[in-house]
């Protein structure tokens, strides 16, 4: 047991759930402005390998992070344009998206490293391992306060509820779900940079292998509130550093291992219990997913 | 104060707008009366720039002025109280009067502030309503006054306020032309659609009356009748009177002991109640909105999870207890529900599929093999007759339910469900938001269906409705019988005492 | 030109070769085939180092499949353009290259990792159980807490070979010594995922593993940072060590990387195409151990000072007893 | 049907400018791409071999978007399914075929539907999304089968995740069998013809039968569904498990046609994809084989462009897939430029 519940434990905890958080916080914002986001994933590839493309070249991380946020802000601006502006099925565009972040970097990759689909390795003095923590849990109050005191939140939530009321009350709807969207990109690119020069050294093919999507999944586990959707990503991160260390240690009664595949389970496995037990129903925010336009 | 000139709007092939010119005097009170699908809301939404006319021009004050959106409507002094509220239900009473109009600095929402300023609006107009709650817990009336709130937070000149009292008790509405009145004194100019005739003559200074998209004609209310109205918004006389012979009540077909329901919250919206049904018989049901009528009829529909149910229901001896919708319509029940769009309709789909909802499982609708295919012939046959039967406009069985104005679309709610010849018929508000010569038909066929040997439950918030339509009538006041009365000797105002005192 | 690259010049033989899904860039086999096939061209790596080998010229077209179900309409796709040489990564593709090759006997296939005894197709196969047992030595003669860590990308056959042999290497030198096992994912996603290469190579250290040696393309790259963030003792030497597979990875964090576990599949691709070029094809089995050098270990200035002379010795005494046979290292793959 | 085709065009033009960007021919490598994908008979042979996952996915997605569900874990589904079909045809190798081809086949559709019933009953019985419960559950399939697979199914020597391969009489012809000069080479085999059988019986079931006028009523307005008689956990239920069944068939394609054994990894996101076949097909059987003809023809064109031309790699492809994509489902943006441009 000791081998397991240990301190180390928890700062891996915090290391796995720090890009679940900002990509669950970016999800919120597109989502409690009414667009689904599926295509976090997509948006993390894009900040991953931007951060550590441009860092590796630069040699600086901040230039590196700041790359990869204004990449979020791209993808996710083609996101708002097809689902906000030309109505596009929002679903549909994110799992474009997503296609699409798969065939870039590699294409990239491609042009500017001799690979396909990797970068180099950047040497250990230009990482960034805590700088997207500290800003992801500070982020978590932060978009807390937004969303419930500010006009903007308000306008926001109003907009992801009922967007005919929202106008009828005089507000530019449209920019409202823009600027949720745009949030949303550069929150999921600064997880996924994370990913590429703080947790580790590199970007490498699909290097994000699902994390948006347990994000998306933290987001409606938190029910669309920040603090909420913290403690889900929380939970995933433990989950996941807990298997991680019971692996080899944890013993059938028969004394031989048990088999990874089963250990790898435990997290999703224990969300759905926890889901069906104790979260129950959540409700989406009213107007998710569909486009707002009325006849002109 | 404000012009419309020569408005025109289409949507696809519904010339909603056709010329429309209207003239609106400052610090009066106009009318707009109309059929269902008149143009009235068209008209009125280009007004506050929800819509853009595809021609003709708005004049505020005497000059020209372009309304591309609400917000310059509102920047316009414009103000609008729509027939479908415009109130986010997930949120609190403060936070949609300030929405898009928020005190405090970007930074920080003000909400004391915000609390301050509409605590002063709501005594000023006598709108006393928490500016905590949260709006899904507000009775229709309340959600109301939040409208207007909304719409005096943002310093409106004029009120728009299409169908307001559609959703009120006699009591609000008497309190909420007070409050009308209170404004016109103010120097508000105020513009109301209504169906409702006695309200116009009533409230109004002049009338504006729309038919098919055009504007055929604008009275004094001082010089003009119900009857001319009517006259005028149809293009015949109508009787606004139900003609009603006396009822052969027969042997009882619906009886319910002790029945309660309870929420999940653990309110008990319906406690204990007893009273029966004969064949023959309308049984009215008159409550202030929010005293259990809503659950009652559920529950009667079995449209509430048994648990939550106790007491006994029986129809025609057979205990119902337990049993669901389905089963119930088997029995012989039909249901007209209060809120057609959220119960009565699949919006999306067509006439003819809206028209099976309910019956689409069994012959004749469905056909070998097993029963499980549609007879697509068959189901518009059906479709077609409703339609005639219930003149259900446009006549086109494959339009969409949306496509339809409200009145039509209750049409064919009531034509289905009529369809059933059933035992029992439990409706609810089955003329909320229809006009004149639309309500004549539906109490008439109301009526019929009695005379034909069915017990009808029935439903409303209409006091009026209920008294004429009822040959007895219950009262309800939180969740229990507060009374019954005779409708043909009772006055309006005992009936109104019971309702808001419970005694 | 693209004119001559689209239709590609029949003058000059022409070599196709198909990856394996991780594709060219894998850091791992398909990267070293790429290496190899390069230098066959063109007497260079890939990023234009000299390869210290002739090139030959040849006609080289690659496919990087991306999933299973394009593996075989690549191999097809130089098929039908009648190439010399066609040549498949990966134990996957053996069963396509056996239907494919025979669809074409007189076109030359090459599998690598992978077995056929078709009479136009080279079997290229590695013993990377007796590297694995190799380092396995080389890492028990120098943990000072007799923990090591193994990190695989999956739980398959083909890396179970490193593990045991790794393992077995290990307690050779001494029986009681631990050896983690632990393994990234369950889906091809696992290759590419270094932040959780680095967590378990972390759990491993706190576990109190030393040195760890990762087989997970591109995964592993996390345990390198993992051991680099443990930093160095007053001496300056690491206190915790990498070992690096496949390819010589000693250059990639130095001081850090206790050595490299070598699987030449660069010059294996590289000897079945000079074959070809000089029309020496031979199929059949062409078995690469520790007595051909298709596996071993690397010794560079990145890493001499790492490791003591004993180890070394060591190593080369079982080398010497594995190539004679007095020991069996056991292939795990075929258990 | 005009605008999507436009859609397409406008997004190869993009496309086309990539390219060029790089300095290859858009000309020469879409007549590679689409020449590759069409010509006769191993490019049309590939791309309908390669479309007909697509096709089971694409109608998995749309049976439930129908019902009110998104469902992101066909991917889950058709892995276990896949799976299953294998096991089914190791374990009773010796069936004759008559019975052991529709017994495997039995065994991919029950196998996809339990798993798809999973979230159903999750949401029905406990209200939980089932867009979490779909993505988890992927995460779970996955892990599962392949433990199955690495620890009981397993040919010893096999360095990779395959199963033993399934008995003779479980393997289902390919068309070569039927169409005169088509290759036997082809892997494309009646399973695709049940994936058009399957999108005739979905759309009859879903707009002629009284269980898919439920369906759609639920995800039109449940409420409403309700108050017309219709349990609204049973068509969740229901949904979900036709969606799961669906999906299964995928391995009616794999482990039947073409593998003849379940091999780990063998789905190239056929699950996701799906997505994006069934919404870019409107939800509409027809739309959905359109959708995935499209997808398949660029997988499969995909391949020689990547190997035929010096600059662009597979990524290059699925750009252009992706680009396809965003430029169909903002079909608005064409309506709206032809308005326009008819205006002036
Ligand atoms: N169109 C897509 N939309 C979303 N995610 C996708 C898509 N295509 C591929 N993915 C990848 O699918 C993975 C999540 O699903 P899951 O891992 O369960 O299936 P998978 O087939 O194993 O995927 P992978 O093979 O990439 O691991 C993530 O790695 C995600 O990046
Ligand atoms: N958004 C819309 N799309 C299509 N048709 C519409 C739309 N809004 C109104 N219509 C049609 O325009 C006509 C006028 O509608 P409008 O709502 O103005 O009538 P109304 O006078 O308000 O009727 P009611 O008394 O039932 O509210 C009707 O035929 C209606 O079907
Ligand atoms: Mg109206
Ligand atoms: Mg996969």
């Amino acid at each position: 047991m000791g081998e397991i519940l240990n301190i180390s434990l928890i700062w891996s905890a915090v290391r796995l759930s720090t890009p679940l958080v900002l990509a669950a916080l970016g999800g919120m914002f597109a989502e409690r402005a009414g667009v689904i986001n599926i295509a976090l994933e997509g948006m993390m590839l894009a900040g991953a390998f931007t951060a550590a493309a441009v860092t590796y070249t630069t040699g600086s991380p901040w230039i590196g992070l700041t790359a990869g946020v204004a990449a979020g802000l791209a993808i996710a601006w083609v996101h708002a344009v097809a689902s906000i502006r030309y109505r596009a099925d929002q679903v549909v565009t994110g799992t474009a998206i997503n296609i699409l972040m798969i065939g870039v970097p590699g294409f990239l990759s491609g042009a500017l490293f001799l690979s396909s689909g990797s970068t180099p390795q950047i040497p250990k003095e230009h990482l960034v391992p805590w700088t997207p923590i500290v800003m992801a849990f500070a982020a978590v109050p932060i978009s807390w306060y937004v969303l419930y005191r500010t006009p903007f939140g308000l306008r926001l939530r109003a907009v992801g509820e009922n967007p005919e009321a929202a106008d009828a009350a005089g507000i530019r709807v449209a920019a409202v779900r823009y600027i949720g969207v745009l949030l949303s990109g550069a929150f999921a690119a600064l997880g996924g940079a994370y990913l590429s020069i703080g947790q580790s050294s590199l970007f490498t093919r699909n290097m994000t292998s699902g994390r948006g999507f347990i994000a998306l999944a933290a987001l409606i586990f938190g029910k669309w509130r920040p603090v909420q959707t913290m403690f889900a990503c929380l939970f995933f991160g433990f989950t996941e550093a807990i298997t991680i260390r019971m692996q080899g240690v944890v013993k059938l009664p028969s004394g031989e291992d048990i088999p990874v595949q089963f250990i790898q389970m435990v997290p999703y496995l224990l969300t759905i219990v926890v889901l069906a037990g104790f979260i129950g129903h959540s409700r989406p925010p009213r107007a998710l997913g569909r486009p707002y336009q009325k006849e002109r | 104060m404000i012009e419309l000139r020569n408005i025109s709007k289409r949507f696809g092939a519904v010339q909603a707008n056709d010329h429309v010119s209207i003239k609106v005097e400052p610090g009066t009170i106009h009318a707009i009366v109309g059929e269902n699908g008149a143009g009235k809301s068209t008209a009125m939404r280009i007004a506050y720039g929800f819509y853009t006319a595809d021609a003709g021009e708005i004049l505020i004050d005497g000059q020209v002025r372009r309304i591309g959106s609400p917000q310059d409507a509102i920047a316009l002094g414009i103000g609008m109280v729509h027939q479908h509220f415009m109130l986010v239900d997930t949120m609190t009473v403060a936070d949609n009067i300030v929405l898009g109009a928020e005190p405090g600095s970007p930074l920080s929402l003000d909400l004391q502030e915000a609390d301050i300023r509409i605590r002063a609006l709501s005594a000023e107009f006598r709108l006393s309503v928490d500016p905590h709650a949260r709006i899904e817990d507000l009775s229709v009336g309340q959600q109301q006054r939040v409208e207007l709130l909304k719409a005096l937070y943002r310093k409106a000149r004029l009120l728009i306020l299409d169908e307001p009292t559609a959703v009120l008790t006699p009591q609000e509405v008497e309190e909420f032309f007070g409050i009308l009145r209170g404004m016109r004194k103010q120097g508000k100019t105020i513009v109301i659609i209504t169906h409702k005739l006695a309200e116009v003559l009533a409230l109004s200074d002049d009338v504006t009356v729309m038919r098919d998209g055009k504007v055929v004609g604008r009275v004094e209310t001082k010089e003009t009748s119900a009857a001319e109205l009517a006259r005028l918004m149809v293009g015949r006389d109508v009787l606004l009177h139900v003609h009603k012979p006396e009822a052969k009540p027969g042997a009882q077909v619906l009886g319910v002991r002790n029945l309660s329901v309870k929420t999940a919250a653990g309110a008990k919206p319906v406690d204990n109640v007893t009273f029966e049904v004969r064949a023959g018989e309308i049984v009215g049901v008159a409550g202030v909105e929010g005293n259990g009528q809503t659950e009652l009829v559920e529950a009667l529909a079995g449209l509430v999870d048994p648990l939550r149910v106790s007491g006994d229901v029986d129809l025609e001896g057979q205990s119902l207890s337990g049993m669901n919708p389905r089963r119930r319509r088997e029995r012989g029940i039909a249901h007209i529900p209060e809120d057609r769009h959220r119960r009565g309709l699949l919006l999306e789909f067509a006439l003819t599929e809206n028209a099976i909802l309910g019956v689409h499982y069994r012959r004749p609708i469905t056909m070998l093999p097993g029963d499980a295919v549609l007879d697509d012939g068959e189901i518009r046959r059906r479709t077609v007759d409703i339609i005639k039967r219930f003149d259900v406009r446009p006549p086109n069985p494959d339009l969409p339910a949306r496509a339809l104005s409200g009145g039509n679309q209750q049409k064919l709610v009531i034509g289905r469900e009529f369809e059933l010849n059933p035992k029992l018929l439990l409706v609810s508000q089955p003329t909320r938001g229809v006009d004149i010569g639309a309500i004549e038909f539906i109490h008439d066929k109301l009526v019929k269906l009695r005379d034909g040997g069915c017990a009808v439950l029935l439903v409303s918030a209409e006091l009026e409705e209920v008294m004429s339509l009822s040959d007895r009538l219950l009262i309800l006041h939180k969740g229990r019988i507060a009374g019954e009365v005779n409708p043909q000797v009772a006055t309006a105002a005992e009936v109104g005492l019971l309702m808001t005192r419970g005694h | 030109g693209q004119q001559s690259y689209a239709s590609d010049d029949r003058s000059k033989p022409r070599v196709g070769i198909v990856f394996d899904i991780g594709g060219k860039d894998d850091r791992s086999f398909n990267a070293a085939a790429w290496n190899g096939v390069r230098c066959a061209e063109t007497g260079k790596w890939p990023d234009g180092k000299d390869c210290g080998r002739p090139g030959f010229g040849i006609t080289l077209r690659d496919v990087e499949p991306g999933t299973p179900v394009n593996i075989e309409p690549g191999m097809r796709a130089f098929a039908e353009r009648k190439y010399d040489l066609i040549i498949g990564i990966g134990f996957a593709q053996a069963p396509i290259i056996e239907t494919v090759a025979r669809d074409y006997p007189d076109i030359h296939f090459a599998i690598v990792d992978g077995v056929s005894d078709l009479p136009n197709v080279a079997s290229l196969v590695f013993k990377e159980h007796e590297g694995s047992y190799l380092v396995g030595i080389l890492s028990a003669m120098t943990t000072k807490t007799n923990t090591l860590g193994f990190i695989g990308g999956m739980d398959i056959g083909l890396i179970h070979r490193f593990a045991k042999g790794f393992e077995q290497g290990a307690k050779s030198v001494n029986p009681n010594i631990r050896v983690i096992e632990n393994y990234v994912g369950v889906t091809d996603a696992a290759w590419n995922n270094p932040g959780k290469g680095k967590e378990l190579a972390l759990s491993q250290i706190a576990k109190g593993a030393d040195v760890i040696f990762p087989a997970a393309g591109n995964s592993g790259l996390g345990a390198f940072d993992a051991v680099e963030d443990m930093g160095r003792d007053a001496s300056g030497r690491a206190t915790h060590f990498v070992i690096g597979v496949d390819s010589n990875m000693n250059m990639l964090k130095p001081g850090f990387v206790l050595t490299s576990m070598l699987k030449r599949v660069d010059n294996a691709v590289y000897q079945i195409t000079r074959d070809v070029v000089n029309k020496q094809f031979k199929p059949g089995l062409h078995v690469f151990g520790l007595e051909s050098d298709g596996v071993g270990y690397a010794i560079d200035e990145n890493n001499k000072d790492l490791l003591s002379p004993e180890a070394i010795r060591a190593a080369e005494e079982a080398k010497k007893k594995i190539i004679a046979g007095e020991i069996k290292v056991t292939d795990a793959m075929f258990q | 049907m005009f605008f999507p085709v436009v859609a397409v065009l406008a997004a190869f033009l993009v496309g086309g400018v990539f390219i060029l960007a790089i300095g290859e021919s858009p000309l020469q490598t879409y007549s590679l791409l689409i020449g590759s994908a069409l010509w006769w008979p191993d490019g049309i042979g590939y791309t309908l071999f390669l479309a007909t996952p697509l096709i089971f996915t694409g109608l998995a997605v749309s049976v439930a978007f129908r019902a009110g569900l998104l469902n992101i874990g066909a991917e889950g589904q058709l892995y276990v399914a896949a799976f299953a079909t294998a096991w089914v045809g190791i374990v009773f190798a010796n069936l004759p075929a008559a019975v052991l081809v529709p017994l495997c086949c039995t065994a991919a559709v029950a196998a996809g539907a339990m798993w798809g019933a999973i979230p159903g009953i999750l949401k029905a019985r406990f209200g939980s999304h089932e867009v979490i419960n779909t993505i988890m559950l992927n995460f779970i399939a996955v892990a599962f089968v392949s433990y199955l697979t690495q620890y009981h199914y397993r040919t010893p020597g096999d360095a990779i995740l395959e199963t033993a391969p399934i008995g003779a009489n479980a393997h289902i012809p390919r068309l070569a069998r039927f169409i005169p000069g088509f290759p036997e080479r082809i892997p494309l085999n009646v399973a695709f013809l049940l994936a058009l059988v399957c999108c005739a019986l979905v759309y009859f079931f879903l707009w002629h039968t009284k269980w898919g006028y439920e369906l759609r009523a639920t995800g039109s307005n449940p409420s409403a569904a309700e108050y017309g008689g219709i349990s609204i956990r049973r068509q969740i239920v229901l949904a979900m498990a036709i969606s799961g069944g669906l999906a299964g068939m995928v391995g009616i394609n794999e482990v039947l046609g073409y593998r003849h054994r379940y091999y780990d990894g063998f789905s190239d996101n056929y699950g996701f994809t799906g997505i994006a076949v069934a919404l870019l097909g409107r939800n509409h059987p027809v739309g959905v084989v359109l959708a995935a003809l499209l997808f398949a023809v660029l997988t499969r064109g995909g391949v020689p462009v990547d190997a035929f031309t010096q600059h662009v790699t597979k990524d290059i492809v699925q750009i252009l897939q992706a680009t396809i994509i965003l430029f169909v489902a903002a079909e608005a943006l064409f309506r709206e430029g032809l308005r326009r441009w008819v205006k002036f």
